[in-house]
């Protein structure tokens, strides 16, 4: 039992962080129809930005950090869509597919070269202590990532629902061509759905790389696992997304230890093709408005 | 067809005959598996290209195909049954893994086929005792036609020439057919033929097990070429990589694969002065193509020659109607 | 000759709280060519997409040659006898005319393995030349379709609508964004299709110059029901329609 | 075959001397980028090391070295295509690859042509297969793990052992070794936990070893893996035992553990940390040259490329037949032949045997706590 409720909430843990990307992810989608296939690497490099700053450039970790929020706000965020997403839009999705999957591959080979190829050691904000309940012993970064991820998410869902640039920007997603007959400016609303997933992503980075530890191919499982938790949870739904990050999070700590440790990737992968069978629209998710 | 094309093809293939001879043994090897490369690119075109759906499954098909022909080698059979039931296996798959995702439509196919290659991957790499798990299987021979041996590598480089011609047969024989027809109007568009009695889902599945076929049939190459095959060589990457062959080349033209599968076998060798850079140049050159060309070099051959000769249309297909 | 090609009883459809359409009935008879009209928000596309099975009405159904269409696929329909234009522009802009054509026809002829097999052009060459010379584009038979200026595309649209020989074509404003010349080119060649082949048609249009020399039979619809049937006469001079276009 | 390709070798660089002097082509295929290159790159540096010392002390038999490199990107399928390139290029003797699972496809190509390969692999496979063209730099996994076991179980008296290991071609040889050994010497394994490559969350592993009852855990991961699990294990308050071999108690590891590896303790066969003056002077060389420290993949290059220069001047002449068998049963003392570092003998399947180390680690520093004789 002990055992149990550790894989919970270690599962739980790692399952906000798949659902702050899965939510970025998914804002994307809804925004601007881009499958950001360069997901995963967007929540390794701003381990980077920390790291770079602060061990290069000898910055103190207190300012390193929100530097890295804003940098990957600007570059992941703001830069992307520029230089990317808003060329290729009028190509179609198949463009931007491979375009996204050749800059997930760019920003691997820029850490690789111009950082290092070896995995690096990454500061803990919380202290490496566990907390002793029952028989299970509880780590505290666990419980403080989870605490952090879901109060980012809780936070993003009150700006979507409870401000109105935040109506605005869910208006947009939902049917653009009538937000803008109501006067809302689309391309802002876009761009700040892009600036979300910067922010998003360097907070998923910072939170876990202390346990992952930073190296370049970092993102490649982060992406697939991003990628399966949104569809499973609901493609146009913020909320199907959380649900799909930790349903994805409990699933593998608990899959490697009750089911098949040879198998245990295989579970997602399984689950991804039941819901598409059966679901289509995802767990929490409703039927589409609107087309691909 | 008409004359211009054929003789084309014909001086490419006097070329493919003699370039090869008197080379060394690492150039050989290279041509054998841009060849080998160009057969799943090719397949990968028909689904890509033509029926306007993402696979990311392809390399996972030459890994089936791959590895059937193995154990029916290993198992004292001729190759060319291995071949078969690669190819045959392959589209069966193809059809059963892709009827269900274009049931949904959309983009589901490129999620259901990313879920596929990593299981097939998982099952390759724990059934060790099919697969030889993760030491893989070695030893497969090279196979002889009526008493000619394949065993030199040039000799072998010929044997897959001979396979590389008979799928570009085919595989112009299918874009020319009616069904070819039918595979283009879908992608240029798909609501468009669906009101003149093309049923979509239908071929699109077509293209999809025809594609995957192709991805079986040069995996059935891979194992004599490289006679060792391991889960490895068969992950997500490596689809990947001949999804980047056919876009590079330009998805949805006849040689749009082969001049991909040449650039991404060859510009390692071209951009080796720029030692570990090569990568990053290739990434940042794809996505500047998709920005300028989405019809890839071939697309961007064509944009050039238009602004030359402004009469001819540029194409834009991948534009409108080819949607993931 | 009074055999009914399609019939529509009692069709209701609503988004979300608006009516779009209301208990729609009418009939329509072989060799006839029906207008549908009225202003903009009328429910005229609605009750289109519902006559081709895309819409499930909420209430009603629609029978083509004595099929229910309801959430038919679109290339069924098609094998059912029924042909359509679109108001897009809708070639395949990368293929001759001739292919384009030709692929109008090839699912109706022979079957998934002889038009594997068989020979590339499905044995349709000489009827797609028919169809080609029947709307006078012999000249542009080897142009790709999208190199066409607008109203040749348009004839295009046409033949393809009409290459599987259909015994019900609707025809989807087809009138829109071309010049005159070529809109009277169209009409003369419609007419004559009409007449040589008994084929019915039902037009969507907003030219209602169009609609009133082409059609036998118009029904006006406004604010999802029919508020007028009759000849183009009769309509021309009923009061309802003249309000309804004029009184918004 | 071997003898005409041989002499085609030595007639190509016969042609080629004229212009280059008279250089003895030595192919480097390794991991310079993609997944391996920490690996591949250092044992490139270990490999140019030791040939540029090579050569300004007048080369092998009066010929400089024309060291050529070729990146295998850590695709086995291009490490085979570069064997061949080497080849075709005229290499007399091939260095590398690291990675096993490039290692037993390219070493196909090398025994078809008859070039002697020295391999940084230390997978079993390796040498089990009947190649007479591979050695090693470093002994086998089967080798080493005894020597553990034996510890594990005297030692420290351990009698259930839980074992964590990388679920690929490198894991797989580890711990099939280890299962065979610990199987003969009586240990229980009371918990098997295979783990993925590049896997990041241990979350359920140590949970999974934790909860297993076993008195020590032995890993058999790679550099960050490793590291990752340390890490994981020290967050959930793991207190038993961890032993390993080489990379669990690597520098590199316990950097990136930052602390957790304290306490972990390994069979290691080079390590830069060994009492052995002549390799504390080759890691100092190398820490000045390249400005990072020196491990055993470094180690491995630099002692392969001097091996080329010790049998070659033992046959005297450049010929790759005679080269593979004079090395079948060859011992070379470091006394005489510095370069080496340590006494080493191979045996007739290229497997090769030396002193080897236990090592613990200390204050975020390897301790050697014992030197182990060669087997």
């Amino acid at each position: 039992m002990s055992e149990f409720i550790q894989l919970l909430i270690s599962g739980l843990s790692a399952g906000s962080i798949y659902a702050l990307a899965a939510v970025g992810f998914t804002l994307l989608w809804q925004a601007s129809q881009t499958i950001n296939f360069a997901q995963g690497e967007f929540v390794m490099v701003p381990a980077f930005f920390v790291l770079a700053l602060s061990v290069k450039l000898g910055l103190p970790i207190w300012l390193a950090m929100p530097l890295t929020v804003i940098l990957s706000v600007l570059l992941l965020g703001a830069l992307f869509k520029k230089l990317i997403v808003e060329p290729m839009h009028k190509h179609g999705t198949i463009p931007l597919v491979i375009a996204t999957i050749a800059l997930g591959l760019l920003i691997k080979e820029m850490v690789k070269e111009f950082y290092s190829p070896l995995g690096q050691p990454f500061p803990s904000l919380f202290p490496q202590t566990v907390l002793t309940v029952g028989d299970a012993v509880i780590s505290v970064p666990d419980i403080a990532n989870f605490v952090i991820a879901m109060g980012t998410i809780v936070a993003l869902q009150l700006f979507l629902g409870r401000t109105r640039t935040g109506r605005s920007m869910q208006a947009t997603a939902q049917n653009p061509d009538v937000a803008q007959i109501l006067g809302v400016d689309i391309q802002r609303m876009v761009m700040y759905t892009f600036l979300i997933n910067g922010a998003l992503a360097a907070i998923a980075s910072i939170l876990i790389t202390p346990i992952y530890l930073a190296k370049f191919s970092n993102g490649e499982t982060l992406g697939l696992v991003a990628f399966i938790a949104a569809i499973v949870g609901g493609f146009n739904q913020i909320r199907g997304a959380l649900v799909g990050g930790l349903l994805i999070g409990v699933i593998d700590n608990m899959s490697a230890t009750y089911f098949s440790a040879e198998y245990r990737q295989a579970l997602p992968m399984i689950l991804l093709i039941v819901i598409i069978l059966v679901r289509p629209q995802g767990l929490l998710g409703t039927s589409e408005g609107r087309t691909v | 067809m008409s004359r211009k094309h054929i003789l084309f093809a014909a001086i490419a293939l006097l070329l493919l005959i003699f370039v090869p001879m008197g080379q060394k043994n690492y150039i050989i090897y290279v041509l054998t598996s841009w060849l080998m490369f160009s057969i799943a690119a090719m397949g990968l075109n028909l689904t890509l290209g033509y029926a306007g759906q993402i696979s990311l499954a392809q390399a996972s098909f030459m890994g089936i195909g791959a590895y059937i022909t193995a154990l029916v080698t290993l198992a004292g059979y001729h190759w060319v049954l291995g071949w078969i039931a690669a190819m045959g296996a392959t589209f069966v798959i193809g059809l059963l893994l892709g009827y269900p995702a274009l049931r949904v439509q959309h983009h589901f196919l490129a999620f259901v086929t990313l879920a596929f290659n990593t299981l097939v991957f998982l099952v390759l790499r724990n059934e060790e005792w099919l697969t030889g798990g993760s030491h893989g299987l070695v030893g497969m021979p090279r196979p002889d036609f009526f008493g000619i041996s394949t065993g030199k590598n040039l000799e072998f480089y010929y044997f897959v020439l001979v396979l590389f011609v008979i799928s570009a047969l085919v595989f112009s024989w299918i874009v020319h057919s009616p069904w070819g027809r039918a595979f283009k109007a879908l992608r240029e568009n798909p609501v468009r033929a669906e009101s003149l009695g093309v049923d979509t889902r239908r071929i699109t599945l077509l293209a999809f097990a025809i594609g995957s076929a192709f991805g079986g049939g040069a995996g059935a190459i891979m194992t004599p070429l490289v006679q060792f095959i391991e889960p490895g060589s068969f992950g997500l990457i490596h689809s990947l990589k001949i999804l980047l062959m056919v876009v590079v080349g330009g998805a949805g033209f006849y040689y749009g694969p082969m001049l991909g599968a040449a650039v991404v076998i060859l510009l390692p060798e071209l951009l080796r002065f720029t030692e570990g850079y090569y990568l990053m140049i290739y990434a940042a050159m794809v996505i500047v193509l998709m920005v300028y060309s989405p019809g890839g070099l071939i697309g961007l051959g064509h944009k050039i020659m238009a602004r030359v000769r402004p009469k001819k249309e540029v194409r834009k297909d991948m534009a409108k109607g080819a949607q993931l | 000759m009074t055999e009914t090609v399609l019939s529509v009883n009692h069709i209701s459809k609503s988004f979300g709280g608006i009516h779009a359409v209301r208990d729609v009935s009418f009939e329509v008879s072989r060799g006839e060519v029906l207008g549908l009209i009225g202003p903009n928000g009328s429910g005229k596309s609605t009750l289109f997409n519902c006559v081709l099975g895309q819409l499930r009405p909420d209430k009603g159904d629609v029978h083509i040659n004595g099929h229910r269409v309801a959430n038919m696929r679109a290339s069924h329909l098609n094998k059912l006898g029924v042909g359509r234009t679109f108001q897009q522009l809708s070639v395949f802009p990368q293929m001759s005319v001739l292919d384009n054509i030709i692929l109008a026809g090839q699912e109706h002829h022979g079957t998934m393995a002889s038009r594997l097999f068989g020979p590339s052009d499905a044995g349709l060459t000489e009827e797609a030349d028919r169809m080609i010379a029947f709307f006078r584009l012999e000249h542009l038979r080897d142009e790709m379709a999208g190199s066409l200026s607008y109203g040749q595309q348009k004839l295009v649209d046409a033949a393809m609508a009409f290459m599987a020989g259909p015994s019900l074509v609707l025809l989807d404003e087809p009138a829109g964004g071309v010049n005159l010349t070529m809109l009277a080119n169209l009409k003369e060649r419609l007419e004559t299709y009409n007449r040589e082949h008994d084929t019915t048609f039902v037009v969507i249009e907003h030219n209602m110059e169009f609609v009133m020399s082409l059609c036998t039979r118009i029904i006006v619809l406004a604010e999802g029901a029919i508020i007028a049937e009759g000849t183009p006469e009769e309509i021309r001079s009923n009061q309802q329609v003249i309000d309804a276009y004029l009184g918004g | 075959m071997i003898r005409k390709l041989a002499m085609t070798t030595v007639a190509s660089m016969a042609l080629t001397s004229t212009a280059a002097m008279a250089d003895v082509v030595i192919a480097d295929v390794a991991e310079l980028s993609g997944a391996g290159a920490a690996a591949g790159a250092v044992w490139h540096d270990g490999v140019k090391m030791a040939v540029e010392e090579i050569n300004a002390a007048g080369g092998i038999l009066g010929e400089k070295i024309d060291l050529k490199e070729y990146d295998s990107q850590t695709d086995p399928q291009n490490s085979r295509a570069m064997v061949q390139k080497a080849i075709d290029d005229g290499a007399y003797v091939l260095l590398g690859t690291v990675y096993s699972s490039s290692t037993v496809v390219n070493m196909l190509v090398a025994q078809q042509n008859g070039v002697p390969q020295i391999t940084g692999s230390e997978s079993p496979t390796i040498t089990a297969k009947g190649n007479p063209y591979i050695f090693r730099t470093a002994f086998g996994a089967q080798k080493g793990l005894p020597k553990l076991v034996s510890y594990l179980k005297d030692g420290i008296g351990a009698k259930k052992i839980a074992v964590v290991w990388a679920n690929t071609e490198f894991g797989k040889g580890g711990y099939d070794a280890f299962m065979k050994i610990a199987a003969e010497q009586g240990l229980e394994i009371v918990a098997d936990v295979p783990t993925e490559q590049a896997q990041v969350d241990f979350a359920s592993d140590v949970a999974k070893v934790k909860g297993s009852g076993a008195d020590a855990i032995f890993v058999y991961l790679t550099e960050e893996e490793s590291a990752r699990f340390l890490i994981e294990a020290d967050k959930q308050g793991v207190e038993l035992p961890l032993a390993g071999d080489t990379v669990l108690v690597s520098q590199k590891v316990i950097d990136l553990a930052g602390g957790a590896a304290n306490g972990a303790f390994g069979h290691v066969g080079l390590s830069a940390e060994a009492p052995v003056d002549a390799i504390k002077e080759m890691a100092g060389k190398f820490q000045a040259k390249y400005g990072y420290g020196a491990d055993h993949n470094a180690i491995k290059g630099y002692i392969g490329a001097y091996v080329i220069k010790y049998v070659t001047e033992q046959i005297g002449e450049f010929n790759q037949e005679k080269f593979a068998e004079t090395m079948h049963g060859l011992c070379l003392d470091a006394a005489t032949h510095p370069g080496v570092l340590m006494d080493v003998c191979w045996d007739d399947t290229g497997e090769m045997s030396r002193e080897s180390f236990l090592v613990e680690v200390v204050d975020n520093a390897q301790q050697i706590s014992k030197t182990l004789p060669a087997n």
